[in-house]
């Protein structure tokens, strides 16, 4: 059915108030929702709580609201690019949650597909096991650990239908699927919007029952780190 | 500058003897940095497909300049290709691949390894935490992990412990140890040598080397 | 044969009232057999997506002869088409739609319900079971449940009861029943009635209740 | 990486021995892998567990292996097509474990993914619940089930590259994918097999490395219940 299409950014993200818990897709700076990010830095919202495998870098994608000081809290599996993230957390302005990245994308899995626990291998035997739930099947040990759903979620697609139909272009599917299915309302930023009908049934990466806006976005897609064959 | 050329040279050497773990018909997760670079030596006459953790399984050679496609990367985030058959997914595909033990091998670095195959590659206190990516899902999903690493570390001091002193990465999850002077397996009576490095005696590593070593009886000597 | 036309009425009746709990905008799961039905008389004013738990978003008409495919049922699997914008899944992602609250409602059969919401309806003790299907999860996932049903079995005796007698399908996941007879909502409180048929009266819906049954204080009668 | 091209259908089951456990694609006759359950059924293989779905109609589909008392134990949802069935189950001659639909889906995704273990609300309060694990996350009661795998997956796609990339067309989709992940050995039968890079590597449902054979089959695509527009 037809879903809202949003007249900008700015009204695509009106919604988001402060102290949100707002999920993110992309991986580096790989499919992250680029114009939606900017919409979010100009919004002035504060006190989020971002869920996204990473935090951009230090002048693009997530980075940008960071420096904006509009995160309290960060959880990702890796955030190394982010000078300004490491100030922040010495300074004790920023809240992080470090998880293994095969877990992060299993909890977002799970809250998107009401399963509100599972048991996995990543962090047995490590500073993430302490004072969490370890438990023995088949003679392995696993950690309980818990879905995560948002309030918003933000995802970007190749091409998105007015159903909310989403396909994704190679590596930039990463987070973006379950993160589409993990919000409580999600809004994706298309690089194409066409019609119902014109994306092929088989193809459909997060069918639209998980969408419920859209905007076509032009994307610069910077590159972390160029890498040519001599 | 001549350091930094043994550097390189050390780093070619520990990957061109990385490769020889890798047989055909295998699919292989490579880590972040020195294990990316074992890519380079695999021989043409094995067929490997190469696995991206963030969505990829065919990884091929890096793009001339007018292949480069931003929406495609490794694990890396370095720009790459993909190899002839390729397929992409999500990342919880990505890591129900690894996770349900259908990557025959994986390659990842390490700063240090225990007897009951422990390992710490992840953080350093004191330091800033960068955050464990997948290398927590991965030591627990491949079928066999294998850790290139210098054999010491810059001040001269055992990477292969009796107790790893920084936080885990996983435990009791490494079944081989290659450095630029040893291949050591672990066994469950702990640490075994099972080759030594043109240039180096057992005795050499055996003093170089913090953790207890057993020498198996086949040792190959000179061997890469 | 007066019987079965009566029956066929009745199905027919129930389906149209069942219809009206459908908003525009709604995704909706219909179970096998009466519920099934219910999409004949979907108002074609309203955007509907009526979703199948075998892996289909968008179930569409029944097929003409020539356009039958026989890759694609419905979960009752009978032949269908998709509809404009549909789209396949697995039967996993499928039922993650369902158990993670994305459908909106979903109308299901029903043997017996009782006053705290309890649902049976997927076996009968000593004859065979055929298995429960969907069922369980999909009172689990919808967030919103009605049971269409007879209101009383071939013996004339209540469905709707203090107890259920059967084996349940699931506890407290009933939001609302609507039967030939009434539409009985189940509340904090117990189930009360919010419209009673044309050709009934309150008290005849009480005495033909098993379950104690409140009245809402805006009852609807002669509603449908 | 080139996956093994069986010569025959006898020579793909020929690995499955008497005890095996197979899990068989399918939602009724839509999507079954046809010409390999005839195969097994050929090859008289024995005290087999089946965990599918379904359990085919009398005369076709995994039905036809019930019927030669090759099945000691189902594990599926809904057996209620088989007349056969029925009477083994009274006679004591098969045992059956019946799960809820999107558990098993689950459960078999989770056997192919690594989760030995996940929390589902299905089956609370139920007979299905009787002796499990309750266990309360927010409020609310969930039942904790296990992952399943099998040693043989026998699975149907509607493209298969010899890389063992598949492709499913429409609802004959349904436990595929899942099944092929969770199976120590994975057979696809395909309606056509074609060259690697044929298949476009975004659209690919079940990527190569979850299957180890492969071979061209054509199908009878029987339908159970024609259903017409008037």
């Amino acid at each position: 059915m037809m879903k809202t299409i949003h007249p900008s950014f700015e009204q695509a993200v009106n919604e988001i108030k402060d102290y949100s818990t707002i999920m993110v897709g992309g991986f580096g700076l790989v499919g992250i929702p680029e114009n939606l990010i900017l919409a979010l830095v100009k919004s002035k919202v504060k006190h989020l709580t971002v869920i996204s495998n990473n935090c951009g870098v230090d002048d693009w994608g997530l980075g940008l609201l960071l420096k904006n000081k509009q995160i309290d809290k960060m959880i990702g599996s890796y955030v190394g690019e982010n000078k300004e993230f490491e100030r922040q957390v010495l300074a004790g302005e920023l809240e992080v949650e470090l998880t293994p990245q095969g877990t992060l994308a299993e909890r977002i899995r799970a809250g998107g597909a009401g399963i509100p626990a599972f048991y996995t291998p990543a962090g047995v035997g490590t500073p993430l096991a302490e004072g969490e739930e370890v438990r023995t099947f088949d003679g392995q040990e696993y950690l309980l650990q818990k879905g995560l759903q948002a309030d918003f979620s933000l995802v970007r697609a190749a091409k998105g239908d007015r159903y909310g139909n989403l396909v994704y272009n190679k590596t930039a599917r990463n987070f973006n699927p379950m993160i589409a299915a993990a919000g409580k309302v999600t809004i994706a930023e298309v690089e194409e919007l066409v019609e119902p009908g014109e994306l092929d049934p088989d193809h459909i990466h997060t069918p639209g029952i998980y969408v419920q806006g859209l905007i076509e976005g032009s994307q610069e897609k910077r590159i972390e780190r160029l890498t040519l064959r001599q | 500058m001549a350091v930094q050329l043994d550097k390189a040279i050390v780093r070619e050497k520990i990957a061109r003897r990385a490769e020889q773990e890798i047989e055909s018909g295998f699919y292989v997760n490579l880590g972040i940095g020195m294990p990316t670079m074992v890519a380079n030596y695999i021989q043409e006459d094995k067929e490997v497909v190469l696995q991206s953790e963030n969505g990829l399984l065919g990884i091929g050679r890096s793009p001339y300049e007018d292949e480069v496609d931003p929406d495609l990367i490794n694990a890396g985030k370095e720009t790459v290709t993909a190899s002839v058959g390729a397929s992409y997914c999500s990342s919880a595909e990505s890591f129900a691949m690894i996770r349900g033990q259908h990557i025959d091998l994986a390659i990842l670095g390490g700063m240090e390894v225990n007897e009951k195959g422990d390992l710490a590659n992840w953080m350093i206190p004191g330091k800033m935490i960068k955050g464990m990516g997948g290398a927590m899902d991965i030591v627990h999903g491949a079928r066999k992990i294998v850790i290139i690493m210098d054999h010491v570390n810059k001040h001269g001091e055992s990477k292969i412990l009796k107790q790893c002193q920084l936080p885990l990465t996983g435990k009791g999850v490494v079944d081989r140890i290659i450095t630029e002077r040893a291949v050591i397996d672990v066994t469950e009576e702990g640490l075994e040598l099972v080759e030594v490095d043109e240039g180096w005696t057992v005795q050499e590593i055996k003093d170089s080397t913090e953790a207890d070593l057993k020498v198996h009886p086949n040792l190959l000597e000179a061997s890469f």
